[in-house]
């Protein structure tokens, strides 16, 4: 059992011993180093392969299909045939573009993507850099890849991908703070901003099962949706709109970064919603890194659900949830987490439940607009008219 | 795509720069080889022109150098969603126009055709509208499993599945038989369970309600004056439907109600179409209980389906019109009394409703335009003949 | 009502969707695809796709009379039909050459309908794609004449129907041969 | 696991968390140079950078080598081990600020597409001010008792320790910041809001 749980951290162990033996000492530093990010380079792209599969099985049977099926069994080489085409594929770079600017939006996206790698702790003592500032870490990076969806936007000297680029850049900004606000309960009762302590500190239950957890986590989570340009949120890239917005002039390998850009950061976004919320690598019976890897793809199943189920919003009401709704539900959500802090036993759940849901009526409330209104519907047959409610 | 910029006007400093944008021909989403020219100062839409005629392929002209008969093909060309309806509107104007008689049967069979195409057309406009909308193909892909199997019935009945080139003047092309009205039974009876689940899946859907509550409305006076017709005008309220105001073939004879909306926006559009497949189904039950054996063509019109050539109707003129789908559907016909129409009309929905979309995109957002243009229900086959 | 019921319940009917894709069959709610050049749907007995000639027993045999009818009132005007003649220029009833150009054929079945003599019907086969248009989709008598058991075969129904009725017109005939011939010998031939 | 020997030092040192062992001061002096090199890399970048923001003639651009400054001086930050800095440089200048800077540029969409000229009539007066900053900047840098290198690496300057200094000591100028960017709002608000015209 401690085997299984600690498979991967024996195997690197296993691996420095040998080189040890052979090699000078600060060969074996290196090779440490070496040998966490050539796991990570290997697992990222491997993830996002293995993804885009998942995902169009899934969007297939909820619509009652099949799927991909035919590379393979079950399709199960289609990523690798999809990334033999996105390779072989011509590289069009538009007549008016800005060379540089097109070249390295896909280099850069990337980059924050796989950085962001560095602090998630797949399993017990699986995190490649605990860093003490991880959770901040995370969010600073990933702010980054706006400026690369700048770049692509501004790049590709195309109206669809200059509307789509604004949209991103409006988005990410909006969000970014309640996704930020949301965190800030956690780190408050963690008192700290490592993944790793904040995971050590959900030992007595996941941060989840309290009313400032599940608030907090949904919030986080949505955030986190609307981060990655995942539907209902994706109206950077809203296909029926702007055409593909900030990567519509992009085709082969520079597309493909792009997508694997958007599926690393889903399942970075996802692990992170599990160390923060769902208690991490904890979980009875099975190793930790299974543990972690099934509380994040089940993340992932929701927002491939979402997709199959959703349309999505419109810019407007996009910027109105995140500033009328999340921000404010954020806000109130830190006040809980400190009353839940200070206050003894049963006390804590009345007055948190107290203060959350009747908030989240009041905002429901203050936000008619967002509210389906009610309507009546005459049916008329010649002379006498009939009424039926919708 | 240019890159000319329109300049506002305005003086003021704090003014932002307008944007031109071509949405298609080559769009995702705007149903086929059709182009918006939209102005947008940031996302709101300051102006939109409609640029048509990319499909025009002169139906008009070549119906007018092909006999009577053989135009009744081009016709499932028109609107490829509901060639049954096309069928109709065309084979009604020539019994007009020839005075022919069409036996009961050919008449039930007219109308299961003709709603069953209603239903075909409303699921699946549904279901790209909420693609326009932006749900990942599920809404449609639904609808797509309702409509193969209306689908297949009428492949089982006319040969084709969208290319039906069923009706005759005077019948139909060949009788129903007994195994597929079966299939048909079974289809409406299982059509409301089906309905049900659509709208669990969408009517109370916050995102569906904010994205088209109050978004492209349609006042009743100018869908009026638009002469707008079928659901979209209906959703604004207007009492106007072809099958109760003309009583063409036998309708009179069918219960049905006609739903009206409330405020006429994308919403109640929407919604309208939805009460409007009830209240097909209401009326194919009632078409599947009426229908009687008999003749499913006129002994008369045979002669001349053989020898098309030999049909010469009267000098005359005549309009005939059917509530298709997606609005009036009429046919306007002048013979000459010889073997091809002199003159010959399509009064296409398509492009009468598309009349008012730039009062409706106005001061919304792009977004907006979209479903706009998805909720008036456009097929391109028919907007450019 | 909360804020959301409607959007969890679209959630629920997308996976139940997900869900019945994995057991039920699928005019209940299962899977609907069909995995094509594997499987297919059998085709209904009415389908048409292009026109095909009709011969009885041996393709010399064939009915089409080259009266040129569905030629003419062929909508887009796909089929050309050259008469056959004899040494001395006599025209004969049989095509020389019948060619059908399938790529701007549109299926609606006009030939089929006009046709006095029971010759070209709409086929069943549909894969027909090919990389030249010009030279593949372009038939010639050779590749559109088809027996009539093949017809049989694809559409019973309207192929008995079709046999029954060339039958009795052919006992009729000879009813009206046998008739024609009789009075010839009893009564003597009239005056010219 | 008994069978694996740990009889590496690095190895143990490395898996065990431990500080490395004094044998190992060849391999840290040598990772020391590499880290100084990289350091100084990073800051040769930044000044490549900000030379670029002021001379590059599309806005854009120079916007972009702006960010490049942003990022090489939170690598500055990170060599002086204050990580948290470093991330909140990041998070706000480059996630925010850049972010909002380059939204401008995108929506006065002439700006974007011109080649701008760096240089006016201005430019002997600006060379003066600068220089006179610079004097003033290497001034105090001098003049400054700056600690000796060794203790100065090791002032902790962790969250906790910001956070505090926030709260206690620097609680006025910290809520009179937060003011000024309530007003600094509030402004932009008013500003861009547009006249109704009736």
């Amino acid at each position: 059992m401690e085997y299984l749980d600690q498979l991967f951290v024996f195997a690197k162990r296993l691996m420095l011993d040998l080189l040890a033996r052979f090699l000078p000492d600060w060969i074996v530093l290196v090779a440490s180093m070496v040998i966490s990010i050539v796991a990570i380079l290997i697992f990222a792209p491997l993830t996002m392969m293995y993804l885009t599969l998942l995902e169009r099985k899934v969007v297939g049977r909820i619509q009652n299909r099949i799927g991909p099926n035919r590379v393979g069994k079950f399709g199960l080489l289609q990523p690798i045939a999809d990334g033999i085409k996105m390779l072989t594929k011509e590289d069009i770079v538009p007549f008016q573009a800005d060379p540089v600017l097109h070249f390295l939006a896909p280099v850069i996206i990337v980059m924050p993507a796989l950085l962001i790698f560095a602090v998630i702790p797949f399993g017990r003592g699986m995190t490649a850099v605990d860093l003490n500032i991880g959770i901040l870490y995370f969010i600073a990076v990933s702010s980054i890849s706006t400026i690369a969806i700048f770049m692509a936007s501004w790049g590709s000297r195309n109206k669809f991908s200059l509307l789509g680029g604004m949209r991103t850049v409006a988005q990410m900004i909006s969000y970014e703070v309640p996704m930020v606000l949301s965190v800030v309960p956690v780190i408050l009762v963690a008192e700290t901003l490592s993944t790793n302590a904040i995971i050590e500190a959900q030992s007595a239950g996941w941060f989840v099962w309290t009313p400032w957890g599940l608030a907090g986590f949904l919030i986080f989570f949505l955030c986190a949706v609307a981060e990655c340009n995942r539907s209902p949120f994706d109206i950077p890239e809203a296909e029926s709109e702007i055409v593909a917005g900030f990567h519509t002039e992009y085709s082969g390998i520079k597309f493909a970064l792009f997508y694997m850009a958007e599926f690393i950061s889903v399942f970075a976004v996802s692990a992170l919603a599990v160390t923060l919320f769902l208690g991490g690598w904890k979980g009875p019976w099975l190793p930790s890194w299974l543990w972690f890897l099934l509380k994040a793809y089940a993340l992932i199943g929701v927002m491939f659900w979402f997709r199959g189920t959703l349309p999505r919003f419109r810019v407007d009401q996009l910027m109105g949830l995140a500033w009328k709704f999340l921000l404010p539900l954020a806000l109130i959500n830190i006040f809980v987490v400190g009353f839940w802090y200070f206050s003894p036993g049963l006390w804590k759940w009345v007055g948190s439940l107290g203060i959350l849901g009747p908030s989240f009526w009041i905002f429901t409330k203050l936000n008619r607009s967002y509210v389906p209104e009610n309507r009546v519907y005459r049916l008329a047959e010649d002379e006498n008219n009939e009424t039926v409610g919708a | 795509m240019d890159e000319k910029t329109v300049t506002v006007q305005d003086t003021n400093p704090m003014d932002t720069e307008t944007l031109e944008v071509n949405f298609g021909p080559q769009h995702p989403s705007t149903h086929g080889v059709f182009r918006m020219n939209i102005v947008l100062d940031g996302e709101t839409i300051v102006s939109v022109k409609p640029v048509m005629g990319y499909l025009h392929r002169n139906h008009e002209q070549i119906a007018e150098n092909l006999t009577y008969a053989a135009v009744m093909p081009y016709t499932d060309r028109l609107d490829y969603f509901n060639s049954m309806a096309n069928n109709f509107g065309y084979a009604l104007a020539v019994e007009k126009l020839a005075r022919i008689e069409v036996p009961e049967r050919a008449q039930y069979i007219r109308v299961i055709m003709a709603e069953l195409t209603r239903l075909v057309n409303h699921v699946s406009v549904i279901g790209f509208l909420l693609n326009d909308l932006g749900a990942f193909f599920t809404p449609v892909l639904y609808a797509f499993r309702e409509r193969e199997k209306i689908l297949d019935i009428f492949e089982a009945i006319s040969g084709s599945r969208m290319m039906c080139n069923y009706f005759r003047f005077g019948g139909v092309k060949r009788d129903v038989s007994d195994a597929d009205l079966e299939q048909i039974r079974k289809i409406v009876q299982k059509f409301p369970a089906f309905l049900d689940e659509f709208e669990a899946l969408l009517t109370k859907n916050e995102i569906l309600c904010m994205r088209c509550q109050n978004v492209g409305v349609l006042p009743p006076d100018l869908a009026v004056n638009a002469s707008i017709t079928g659901p979209v005008l209906r959703a604004s309220g207007v009492n106007y439907d072809i099958r109760k105001v003309d009583r063409y073939s036998i309708y009179e004879r069918f219960s049905f109600r006609i739903p009206l909306g409330d405020k006429g926006d994308v919403y109640d559009r929407y919604y309208v179409r939805i009460l409007e497949m009830r209240e097909s189904v209401k009326i194919l039950e009632q078409a599947l209980k009426g229908i009687r054996p008999g003749e499913f063509i006129h002994p008369k019109s045979t002669s001349f389906l053989k020898l098309p050539r030999n049909f010469k109707p009267p000098v005359g003129e005549a309009y005939g019109r059917v509530e298709s789908p997606k609005g009036e559907l009429g046919y306007y016909l002048v013979s000459d009394g010889t073997p091809q129409p002199w003159r010959y009309h399509v009064r296409s929905p398509s492009l009468i409703n598309l009349t008012v979309l730039e009062d409706l995109c106005v001061g919304h957002k792009v977004a907006d335009a979209i479903i706009i243009l998805g909720s008036i229900d456009i097929i391109l086959g028919e907007l450019d003949r | 009502m909360i804020f959301g019921s409607g959007i969890i319940r679209g959630m629920f009917v997308t996976l139940k969707n997900f869900a019945t894709s994995y057991f039920r069959k699928p005019d209940e709610g299962g899977l609907f695809t069909v995995e094509y050049p594997e499987k297919r749907i059998p085709l209904k007995e009415r389908f048409r796709s292009f026109p095909f000639l009709v011969y009885d027993g041996t393709p010399e045999n064939l009915r089409c009379t080259a009266c040129d009818i569905c030629a003419r009132e062929c909508p887009p005007k796909c089929i050309y039909v050259v008469r056959a003649a004899d040494q001395d220029g006599r025209p004969l009833r049989r095509p020389a050459a019948f060619t059908i150009d399938y790529s701007v054929c549109m299926n609606c079945g006009m030939c089929e309908e006009v046709c006095p003599f029971d010759s070209i019907f709409m086929d069943h086969e549909f894969e027909i794609a090919s990389q030249d248009r010009y030279r593949e989709l372009v038939y010639t008598l050779t590749k559109l004449l088809k027996s009539n058991e093949y017809f049989n075969n694809i559409r019973p129904r309207d192929a008995q129907a079709v046999d029954k009725k060339r039958r009795e017109a052919e006992e009729k005939k000879k009813l009206a041969a046998a008739q024609a011939a009789k009075p010839k010998l009893d009564e003597p031939p009239k005056p010219v | 696991m008994g069978a694996i020997s740990t009889n590496n030092r690095v190895g143990s040192a490395i898996l065990h968390g431990r500080n490395c062992v004094p044998t190992l001061k060849d391999v840290m002096a040598f990772l020391e140079t590499l880290i100084k090199i990289a350091v100084y890399a990073v800051m040769a970048v930044t000044i490549v950078a900000a030379i670029g923001v002021v001379t590059l003639h599309n806005l854009f651009h120079s916007a972009l080598a702006l960010v490049g400054v942003l990022l090489g001086i939170a690598g500055v930050y990170l060599a002086l081990q204050a990580d948290f800095l470093a991330g909140i440089q990041v998070l706000i200048y480059v996630g925010a600020v850049m972010t909002l800077v380059i939204y401008a540029i995108m929506l006065t969409q002439r700006l974007g597409d011109k080649n701008i000229p760096q240089t006016n009539r201005q430019g002997f007066a600006a060379a003066i001010v600068t220089l006179l900053l610079l004097y003033l900047l290497i001034g105090t840098v001098c003049r400054t008792p700056w600690l000796a290198n060794p203790p100065a690496r090791h002032i902790p300057a962790s969250a906790l320790d910001l956070g505090q200094a926030l709260m206690t000591t620097y609680v006025f100028p910290f809520e009179a910041i937060s003011v000024i960017l309530i007003a600094a709002l509030i402004g932009a608000i008013v500003i861009a809001k547009k006249e109704r015209e009736p």
